[in-house]
C-alpha cells in the first residue's frame, strides 16, 4: 500500500503547473480572457489554456455577474468537474452585487450558492489582477488550501438549500426540459402539411 | 431489443412522458458553455451534422438595465449602460448622452466633438480587431487571432491613458468627456499606433482575408438576400453586404462625421464571406478616418458644457420629452431611445442592440440547413453579441 | 449650411405630408431634421405601418413600450428608419394599460415578432397574432410566475429583497440618498 | 462640407483573391520578438490617472454625502469616526465600479484615486473585510508603487475600533462610532449644541450590524 500523502507536494506542484480553465464567459470580465490567453500576457506560459469540456477543467473563473440562469449553467458546469476544481471570481459583482446591487437578476452573493476560493477586485480586474488571482490561487494549491471543492461536498445540503430558495424544487430538470415542446410543437406541425 | 414503443409505455407507466423521438434526428444543446457563443445558448434540432432547426435561447445576460436605468439619477446610468456592449462601450455612452444632450437642447463643444468621434472610431477599430481575432479562431488561424489581440492592446493602452480604464471607460458624459485629451503625446502615440496597424493589415490580408481556407470556409454559408435582411432588420456591415448602402454616419450624420471622407463598402452576395470583407474593407476605412481626424487636430476650447447642473450632478434634472439617437457601431445600429418626465432620473431607457435583430430571428433561419462546423462561423461572421439582446 | 438644414426640414414636411395623405387617420410631425413623429391610434396601427414601409420606411429598429402610470397608459414607440428618406420615424400609438392589446404586425415586418416578445415579456402587451408570445425569452419560469416585468408598479426593491434575502445598506431612509 | 450622398467603394476595392502562397508570407514572424509581457517578472506601466482605488484626506472631507449621492452602485456609507466632526466615506470594493464620479463630484477633492489596483484575498470573512474601508490619506498610499492595495489585514474589534495594518507593518487606528448622515448616538457629546433631542432617534444606519 502506497501512503499517497507522501507524494503529495508532488501532486499539488503538478496541479498548481496545470490548471486548465472552463470556457465559459459567464459575464462582461470575459472580454478581457482573450488578451489573457493570447500573445499579449499568454497565460499558457503558467500551463493554463481554455478549454472546452468541462470534464478536463480543473479552474472555473466566474468572469463578473452571474444571472440565476446562467447560475443554474454553472452549477452544472461545476458539478461536471473532476475533483481538486478550483473557483476564481473577478470584480465586485460576485462579491457584494456591485454595480447590479439592486438589479432582480444578478446574484449578490456568490458564495451562497458555489465555494469561491479566491476573489479579485475590479470593474473589470486588469488582466494584471486576474494574474495575481491566479498566482494566488497557485500558492494556495501548493499549500493545500485551496480547498473551496471540499468545502462543497461537506456542507452540500446548505448550497443545496441555498439553490432551491432561488430556484425552486427540481430545478435541472425544469431547466432541461422547458424547451421540448417547442421543439416537438412545431416539429409535428410540420409533418402535417 | 425494446423498441421505442415500449419504452414510452413504460415511461408512461412510471409517471413520465417521454417525447416520441424521430429517426435520425437530435437535439443539441449549443452553448452557453461554449467558446463561440460567448453566454448565449442555441438549440439546434440536428439531422446527421445537418442543422434541421434552430432556437436562439437568449437571456443569460439579462440584468435589467432598462429597469435600473430609471432607478439612478442621469449621470451614473452611464456607469451603468456602457455595460450593455462589452466590445465597445463607447457606443452606449455616445448615444445615452447624445439622446440626453438634445433633450437638453446642448450644443456640444467642437473639442468635444472632436474627441467623442475619435473615441467612438477609436472603439470601432478595437471592436473590429476583436472580430477578427474571434473570426481567426474559429477558422483555425489561430496566428492571425494572436496577432488582432496584441494589437488591440495598443488601443486599449491609449484609453487606458485618455480615459483612465482599459474597457469600461465611463467617459463620455452628457455635455462633452470627462476628461481633456493628455496632450499631444498622447496625439502623436495615436498616429502610431494607427500606422502601426495599417501597416499590419497586409499580414492579416495574407493570412486571413487573402487565404485560400478562408474563401473554402466562408464562401456560400449563411446567405440573406437584400429583401430577407431589410426586413429582418439586418442591419451594419450585415445590412451592406446583402447590397444595401445604409450607413449610420451617412444615413443620420451625427458629430464630425459630416466633414469626414470614407467610402461605404457594399457586396451584393450576402454570405459569410461577403460579411467578413465588408468588415475588413470598414476596418480599413475606420484607421483611414482616425488618420482624417488626427489631420485636423482637436479644435481648441472646452471639452465638455458649462453648466451649473454639471457641477451639482446628483441633481441633475433633464427637462420632459424623448429623444432617440443612434451610431453606427461595428455591430449595426446602436439606438437609445430615452424619456424625462423632468426629474433627477429617466423615466424610461430603452438601448436598441443591433443583435437582437441579428441573434433571434435571422440566426434561426440562417441556421437551417447548415453544417453543425459551420454554426460558430456563421455566429461570428454575424458579429453577434449576446449582452446587446439580453440587456 | 443653415439652408441645408432648412431644405432637409422641407424634405421632413413632404415625406410627412405625403404619408398622411394615405392615413389621415394618423397626425404626424417633423420634431427636427431627420426626426419625424406620428400619432396613430391602437387599431390603426398595422394600417399606418404597411402605408409606411410601401412608402420608404424599411426598417423596424424597435418596438418601445413605456409606461405611463399617470395616465393610466402604455405607449408603444415602432422607431422605423427610412433608408431612401434618410430619416427616422417614431410612430406612437397608446394603449390602456389594464388590458395591453394590439394586433402584431409580424406580416409587415418579421422582426417585429422579437421586439414583440420583448415587450410581451416586460410589459405585458399582448400582441394578438404573434404565435411565439408565450415561447421562453429572457427571463426563467420562476420569474415570469412571480410576474417580474418593467411597468412601473413592479415593486423592484422589494423583490429583490425578498428573492436574494441579502441587501445590507438597504434599509437606511431613502431621503439620504438620490438613488 | 457635407456629403450628403453617400459614397460607396468600388467593389474592386472591397475584394480580395484568395491565394495559396501569401498565407506563408507570415512565417517571416518567427524571427520577430514576442510581445509578451513575462508578468511575475516584468511589470506593465499603468496609465497616470489609471482609475484605482480611493484616497480620502481625512483633513479636508466635509462630510457631505456627495460621492454617496453619485454613487451608481451606492458602494459608499458615510462613517462616524472618533474624533473627527463630520462623516467620513466607507468604499465597499464589493460594489464599486472604479467609474469615480465620486471623486469628480467632490467639492473640496479630499477624495481622490490612485493608480493602485490589485487587491486579491482568499474567499473568507476575515479576508474580505479589506474590501471594505475607509480610505488612507495619498501619501500612505503612495508609499507602495507595486500598484497593490496598501493594507495587509483589518482588524476589528468589538468596541468598534478598528486597525489598519499596512503591508510595511506601520498600524492605523480608529474607533467607528455608528453609520450614516446623522451623527449616531454615541458621537453626541462632540456636538453637545444642537443634538439634545435627537439622541431619542435612532439611527438608521446603526440597525445593519
Amino acid at each position: 500500500m502506497v501512503d499517497w500523502r507522501l507524494y503529495e507536494p508532488l501532486i499539488n506542484f503538478a496541479r498548481k503547473r496545470s490548471m486548465w480553465i472552463v470556457a465559459f464567459c459567464t459575464g462582461c470580465g470575459g472580454i478581457e480572457m482573450p488578451p489573457l490567453m493570447t500573445s499579449r500576457y499568454d497565460l499558457e506560459r503558467f500551463g493554463m489554456m481554455p478549454n472546452p469540456a468541462p470534464r478536463m477543467a480543473d479552474l472555473f473563473l466566474i468572469t463578473g455577474y452571474v444571472t440565476p440562469k446562467t447560475l443554474k449553467r454553472i452549477i452544472i458546469t461545476y458539478e461536471m468537474q473532476p475533483d481538486p476544481k478550483y473557483v476564481l471570481a473577478h470584480g465586485s459583482c460576485p462579491l457584494n452585487g456591485g454595480i447590479y446591487w439592486d438589479a432582480y437578476n444578478a446574484i449578490k452573493h456568490l458564495d451562497k450558492y458555489i465555494p469561491v476560493d479566491v476573489a479579485i477586485a475590479g470593474c473589470m480586474p486588469r488582466p494584471e489582477a486576474v494574474m495575481d488571482g491566479i498566482k494566488k490561487i497557485m500558492d494556495l494549491i501548493e499549500t493545500g488550501k485551496a480547498d473551496g471543492w471540499k468545502r462543497y461536498k461537506e456542507n452540500y445540503e446548505y448550497y443545496k438549500k441555498n439553490q432551491d430558495e432561488l430556484f425552486g424544487e427540481g430545478w435541472r430538470e425544469k431547466t432541461a426540459r422547458r424547451w421540448i415542446p417547442w421543439l416537438m410543437g412545431r416539429e409535428k406541425k410540420r409533418e402535417e402539411e | 431489443m425494446v423498441t421505442q414503443e415500449e419504452l414510452i409505455r413504460e415511461a408512461r407507466e412510471n409517471g413520465m412522458e417521454l417525447l416520441p423521438l424521430e429517426k435520425d434526428t437530435y437535439e443539441l444543446f449549443f452553448g452557453p458553455q461554449h467558446m463561440a457563443t460567448e453566454n448565449y445558448s442555441l438549440i439546434l434540432k440536428m439531422d446527421g451534422h445537418r442543422v434541421v432547426k434552430a432556437i436562439a435561447n437568449p437571456g443569460f445576460l439579462h440584468r435589467g438595465f432598462e429597469k435600473l436605468a430609471e432607478y439612478r439619477p442621469w449621470h451614473t446610468n452611464i456607469a451603468l449602460l456602457l455595460r450593455i456592449c462589452v466590445p465597445e462601450p463607447d457606443v452606449p455612452e455616445a448615444i445615452y448622452s447624445m439622446a440626453v444632450d438634445e433633450l437638453m437642447g446642448w450644443e456640444v463643444p467642437e473639442r468635444a466633438q472632436w474627441i467623442r468621434t475619435t473615441v467612438l472610431e477609436m472603439a470601432r477599430v478595437s471592436a473590429y480587431l476583436f472580430w477578427m481575432m474571434g473570426l481567426s479562431f474559429k477558422l483555425g488561424v489561430y496566428t492571425a487571432g494572436q496577432w488582432a489581440a496584441a494589437y488591440r492592446e495598443r488601443f486599449m493602452a491609449l484609453f487606458e491613458e485618455l480615459t483612465g480604464a482599459r474597457v469600461y471607460h465611463i467617459y463620455t458624459i452628457p455635455g462633452g468627456v470627462r476628461r481633456d485629451i493628455p496632450g499631444d503625446k498622447w496625439l502623436r502615440q495615436l498616429r502610431d499606433t494607427v500606422e502601426y496597424i495599417k501597416d499590419k493589415l497586409k499580414d492579416f490580408d495574407n493570412l486571413v482575408f487573402e487565404n485560400y481556407i478562408t474563401y473554402r470556409r466562408l464562401e456560400g454559408i449563411g446567405v440573406m438576400d437584400k429583401k430577407f435582411a431589410l426586413n429582418e432588420g439586418v442591419t451594419g456591415p450585415n445590412l451592406r453586404a446583402t447590397g444595401v448602402p445604409y450607413d449610420v454616419r451617412r444615413a443620420d450624420p451625427y458629430l464630425l462625421y459630416p466633414e469626414l471622407d470614407f467610402e461605404v463598402p457594399v457586396l451584393k452576395e450576402g454570405d459569410a464571406l461577403a460579411r467578413a470583407l465588408v468588415r475588413r474593407f470598414e476596418f480599413e476605412q475606420d484607421l483611414y478616418i482616425l488618420e482624417q481626424l488626427l489631420d485636423m487636430g482637436p479644435p481648441s476650447g472646452p471639452y465638455k458644457v458649462d453648466h451649473p447642473s454639471l457641477k451639482a450632478l446628483p441633481r441633475f434634472r433633464v427637462p420632459a420629452g424623448d429623444a432617440f439617437a443612434h451610431v453606427e457601431a461595428t455591430k449595426g445600429d446602436f439606438g437609445a431611445y430615452v424619456v424625462s418626465d423632468g426629474g433627477n432620473k429617466p423615466y424610461r431607457v430603452q438601448i436598441r442592440g443591433p443583435s437582437i435583430a441579428h441573434g433571434i430571428r435571422v440566426i434561426e433561419q440562417l441556421l437551417v440547413g447548415a453544417r453543425l462546423a459551420d454554426v460558430p462561423v456563421i455566429l461570428m461572421s454575424l458579429d453577434n453579441c449576446p449582452p446587446d439582446i439580453d440587456r | 449650411m443653415a439652408e441645408e438644414v432648412k431644405a432637409s426640414w422641407s424634405k421632413g414636411e413632404e415625406i410627412v405630408r405625403m404619408l398622411l395623405e394615405k392615413a389621415p387617420y394618423a397626425e404626424g410631425t417633423v420634431r427636427r431634421e431627420r426626426r419625424l413623429e406620428f400619432k396613430v391610434p391602437a387599431d390603426r396601427i398595422v394600417d399606418f405601418l404597411r402605408t409606411a414601409k410601401a412608402n420608404g420606411f424599411e426598417l423596424l429598429l424597435q418596438i418601445t413600450a413605456v409606461d405611463w402610470l399617470k395616465e393610466g397608459e402604455i405607449e408603444l414607440v415602432y422607431q422605423l428608419f427610412s433608408i431612401s428618406h434618410g430619416t427616422h420615424a417614431m410612430v406612437k400609438t397608446r394603449l390602456p394599460r389594464d388590458e395591453a392589446r394590439i394586433s402584431t404586425v409580424m406580416d409587415i415586418y418579421p422582426v417585429a415578432e422579437t421586439y414583440e416578445r420583448d415587450a410581451h415579456e416586460f410589459f405585458k402587451v399582448t400582441f394578438e397574432g404573434n404565435p411565439k408570445l408565450e415561447m421562453p425569452w429572457i427571463l426563467e419560469d420562476e420569474d415570469r410566475e412571480v410576474g417580474v416585468s418593467h411597468r412601473k408598479d413592479f415593486d423592484m426593491l422589494g423583490y429583490v429583497k425578498r428573492k436574494y434575502k441579502l441587501l445590507d445598506r438597504f434599509d437606511e431612509d431613502k431621503e439620504n440618498y438620490v438613488i | 462640407m457635407k456629403m450628403e450622398s453617400v459614397k460607396i467603394a468600388p467593389e474592386e476595392k472591397v475584394r480580395k483573391k484568395p491565394s495559396f502562397l501569401k498565407p506563408w508570407m507570415s512565417l517571416k514572424y518567427l524571427f520577430k520578438k514576442p510581445v509578451t509581457i513575462k508578468i511575475p517578472y516584468e511589470e506593465t506601466q499603468i496609465a497616470e490617472k489609471y482609475r484605482g482605488f480611493h484616497t480620502l484626506n481625512w483633513k479636508t472631507c466635509i462630510g457631505c454625502n456627495m460621492c454617496g449621492q453619485i454613487c451608481p452602485a451606492r458602494a459608499i456609507e458615510m462613517t462616524w469616526i472618533e474624533g473627527e466632526k463630520r462623516p467620513h466615506p466607507k468604499i465597499d470594493y464589493g460594489r464599486c465600479t472604479f467609474c469615480q464620479f465620486c471623486v469628480d463630484v467632490c467639492p473640496t477633492n479630499a477624495l481622490g484615486h490612485v493608480e493602485h489596483y490589485i487587491l486579491t484575498t482568499e474567499w473568507k470573512d476575515e479576508e474580505l473585510e479589506l474590501f471594505d474601508w475607509v480610505p488612507l490619506p495619498e501619501e500612505m498610499v503612495r508609499k507602495f508603487s507595486d500598484y497593490r492595495h496598501p493594507l495587509a489585514k483589518i482588524e476589528k474589534y468589538e468596541d468598534g475600533r478598528v486597525k489598519y495594518v499596512l503591508r510595511d507593518g506601520s498600524e492605523f487606528e480608529f474607533k467607528i462610532l455608528g453609520y450614516g448622515l446623522k451623527p449616531p448616538a454615541a458621537a453626541k457629546p462632540k456636538p453637545a449644541a444642537k443634538s439634545a433631542e435627537k439622541k431619542e432617534e435612532p439611527n438608521p444606519g446603526e440597525k445593519k450590524e
